[in-house]
């Protein structure tokens, strides 16, 4: 099997095509790649926001009976 | 005999319980007032036992068997009042009341007019519900309540917006009701002066706050 | 009947610990076809005697286009489920589903778009697929829509569940309809592709950006739903686990 | 206690509910009017905005006189069980021994019987505006007498889905409008059709094939909705 195009121009200008061809695959290698990494980009953020929470639960439980009583008055 | 068991049993609201699991038993004849803080899922807890809140853990058996919620023999035995009492405002008080025992026991409409008359709402037969009062329109839901065949009263919050001689005359209605052999679940920030008020507590399970 | 199997097959933590070796594999398998696939159809397929260069999107269009397809029923057919035996696992799989399908969907769309443009010397036709295309983006993001609609989690998953499967009862009406009514408006003459044979050395990268394609569609939902899954069981002790590691 | 309550009189419960629902839906006669107005005002905008020439209106009204039809039936849905839901009504419905299925049937009857009925009966006015053949009149009727039945019919699971949202206006619209594709390829077919003097009967006969369907499946679908959406 023998690479179609003579050169490497050839390749990329695909006659009157290239344009078209490229445009195509570009935009659906973009939404493959936004695809792929979205879940990997939830799963930092869920990590974030938990670990910030388990922070704000154990490290003083002291201030926070404060803060609660400031917000009765 | 006994009507509703509850065993294990615990609203859920996103996968939470609400209030930490109970096991309870209403027989005939029981007068039952569930308590418990605000927040505690007073409305949630009778709305769940009426099949309008799918979200729970444990079990309910109706007269025995597990409680199927769209069960065409339970829904014949069941009477439910919940905040919003389902009055329609465009209709006026006869209509309501005409289409709430046609619906519910398949009766032709015949004598909504001494119903009316019970709840002090004689001469309004007529008149839009919108032109009644806020008062006067709990007193057309409650007019269903007087002429209820219904085994299993669930009421949420019966007494709000009626007077004191309402309110006197209701506790004398659930008193007779529980006295013929029916049952009745109720929630209520007034104190009742029946007896034989039986308490359900609802505790609620501590959160974890975010 | 014994559902047993069932629930514990639907059990978020089971399939979470089930699938982190398949998430791997179908990564690996995904991106290597994806590359070969790509660099046959771009480069060493031979050009077609009618369209020229510009026929070198099928290897894109026609998979995306069959799985976006074939995403709307995984998705109807997960929350249908779900609805039935109330699996905590399916509607997590139709919330991960719902997204990748949109966004296939819109990829098929528009490199229908850009095809048509050398081929028909127009950005749109009003073609029975495109449009069909366009209508099935539609009740992907409706699906979408209802889902963000809601803040209880439960209400969400079970109304877009039964909005997914009217929409599947309808997908298959809607495509007929839109098939007979093109052929009412529009000359016989413009068509997608032609029907005879198409040559073995053309086929081969489609085949295989078929399976990559397939293969992306699973990884993601198989990523998305694990995600999902550590989102929505973040109380529990197993999950808090996997969330706290590497950030003591 | 009684045993006597158990005989449930089905008849009786139909009746009592039809009977409500039809005096709502005639007691607030705006709902009734505004869908009508809104299609009338739309088909005065078409020469405003795009030709008044005849020969243009004459193509363009069957196509147009079904998309306003269609966008005021849209309209009119979100008010389908939103009252009902509301007031309280919905979860008496829920709870009651007649099936869910009963009275969304109902429910939409009478909602067509106060959007589609009257956008049927205006029709041949607005033919007449947009210079649509005379002939045409008595199929044009006909199909928005079908289609608009359906129209009803499947919105109402799009409006069962959406009654607990409070702001479900867009949603419902957004979700509903690509299920009515179908009807109004065939609907504005039929009207084209019959406006160019060619067979019809097909697209009629789609149309009520539709409208069958519908009418077996999508009120137990807006049922299953309704029960999910009273879980508040």
């Amino acid at each position: 099997m023998n690479f179609y195009f003579s050169d490497v121009s050839a390749f990329l200008q695909m006659g009157k095509h290239g344009f078209y061809v490229w445009l195509c695959y570009g935009v659906v290698f973009f939404i493959i790649l936004l695809l792929a990494l979205r879940p990997s980009w939830e799963l930092r953020q869920l990590k974030k926001q938990y670990v910030a929470a388990q922070k704000r639960k154990h490290s003083s439980p002291a201030p926070r009976v404060v803060v609660e009583k400031g917000n009765q008055t | 005999m006994t009507l509703l068991k509850l065993s294990q049993f615990s609203c859920l609201r996103d996968g939470e319980p609400l209030f930490e699991p109970m096991d309870y038993t209403l027989s005939q004849g029981d007068l039952v007032q569930v308590v418990g803080p605000n927040g505690a899922g007073k409305t949630t807890f009778l709305r769940s036992l009426c099949g309008l809140y799918s979200e729970f853990e444990g079990s309910i058996f109706w007269k025995g068997a597990p409680l199927n919620p769209s069960d065409f023999e339970f829904l014949q035995h069941l009477f439910y009042l919940g905040h919003q009492t389902g009055v329609k405002k465009t209709l006026t008080a006869r209509e309501n009341v005409d289409w709430y025992f046609g619906l519910q026991d398949g009766a032709s409409p015949q004598s909504s007019e001494e119903l009316l008359a019970r709840v002090g709402l004689s001469g309004y037969e007529d008149v839009p519900c919108q032109q009644l009062s806020a008062g006067q329109m709990r007193r057309v839901a409650l007019a269903r309540l007087f002429g209820s065949q219904r085994q299993l009263w669930v009421l949420d919050e019966p007494f709000t917006a009626i007077d004191v001689l309402g309110v006197a005359q209701l506790e004398g209605l659930i008193q007779r009701h529980c006295e013929t052999g029916g049952s009745v679940l109720l929630t209520t920030h007034q104190a009742i002066t029946l007896p034989g008020v039986k308490s359900w507590k609802l505790r609620p399970c501590i959160r974890e706050e975010m | 009947m014994n559902w047993q199997w069932l629930h514990r097959f639907g059990s978020p933590k089971w399939f979470y610990e089930k699938t982190g070796l398949w998430v791997v594999a179908l990564g690996l398998c995904s991106i290597t076809l994806l590359v070969v696939g790509a660099v046959w159809g771009l480069g060493f397929a031979p050009e077609d005697a009618k369209q020229g260069n510009s026929y070198r999107i099928i290897y894109i269009h026609v998979p995306a286009a069959v799985i976006s397809m074939a995403g709307y029923y995984i998705m109807a057919i997960a929350g249908g489920v779900g609805l039935i035996w109330r699996t905590k696992l399916s509607f997590i799989v139709m919330r991960a589903a719902a997204p990748i399908g949109a966004w296939l969907t819109f990829a098929a769309l528009f490199t229908g778009a850009v095809w048509g443009k050398p081929t028909w010397g127009t950005w749109w036709v009003w073609d029975a697929r495109i449009t069909s295309m366009l209508i099935l983006l539609f009740l992907y993001l409706g699906v979408i829509a209802l889902q963000q609609a809601f803040q209880h989690q439960d209400s969400a998953d079970k109304t877009s569940a039964i909005l997914a499967l009217v929409g599947m009862v309808n997908v298959p009406i809607i495509y007929k309809s839109v098939e007979w009514w093109t052929t009412l408006h529009q000359p016989a003459s413009i068509k997608f592709t032609q029907k005879s044979t198409i040559d073995p050395s053309m086929l081969y990268p489609l085949m295989i950006m078929f399976v990559a394609f397939y293969a992306f569609y699973f990884w993601c939902l198989l990523r998305s739903a694990r995600a999902e899954i550590l989102r929505r069981e973040q109380k529990t002790a197993w999950v808090g686990e996997i969330l706290m590691k590497g950030s003591r | 206690m009684n045993p006597a309550t158990l005989d449930y009189n089905l008849s009786n419960a139909l009746r009592a509910s039809v009977a409500r629902e039809l005096r709502i839906s005639t007691r607030q006669l705006s709902e009734l009017f505004n869908p009508l107005l809104f299609f009338l005002v739309v088909v005065v905008f078409i020469p405003l905005g795009i030709s008044s020439d005849p020969a243009l209106l004459t193509k363009l009204a069957p196509g147009m006189i079904w998309v306003i039809a269609l966008l005021a039936t849209l309209l009119s849905l979100e008010g389908l069980f939103k009252g009902d839901f509301e007031d309280g009504s919905l979860e008496q419905m829920v709870i009651s021994p007649l099936p869910l299925v009963w009275l969304v049937l109902i429910k939409v009857f009478s909602h067509w019987l106060v959007t589609g009925i009257p956008l049927t009966l205006l029709a041949p006015v607005l033919g007449l505006m947009l210079f649509l053949p005379t002939d045409a009149y008595w199929i044009l009727m006909l199909s928005l007498f079908l289609g608009t039945a359906s129209l009803s019919l499947v919105g109402s699971i799009g409006a069962a889905l959406t009654v607990s949202l409070r702001r479900g206006g867009l949603v419902l619209s957004l979700i509903v409008m690509p299920l009515y594709v179908p009807i109004l390829i065939f609907g504005a077919d039929t009207v084209n059709s019959a406006a160019h003097g060619l067979s019809y009967a097909f697209s009629l006969a789609v149309l009520g094939v539709f409208l069958l369907f519908a009418l077996l499946a999508a009120p137990f679908a807006a049922a299953g909705a309704l029960k999910i959406s009273v879980n508040t």
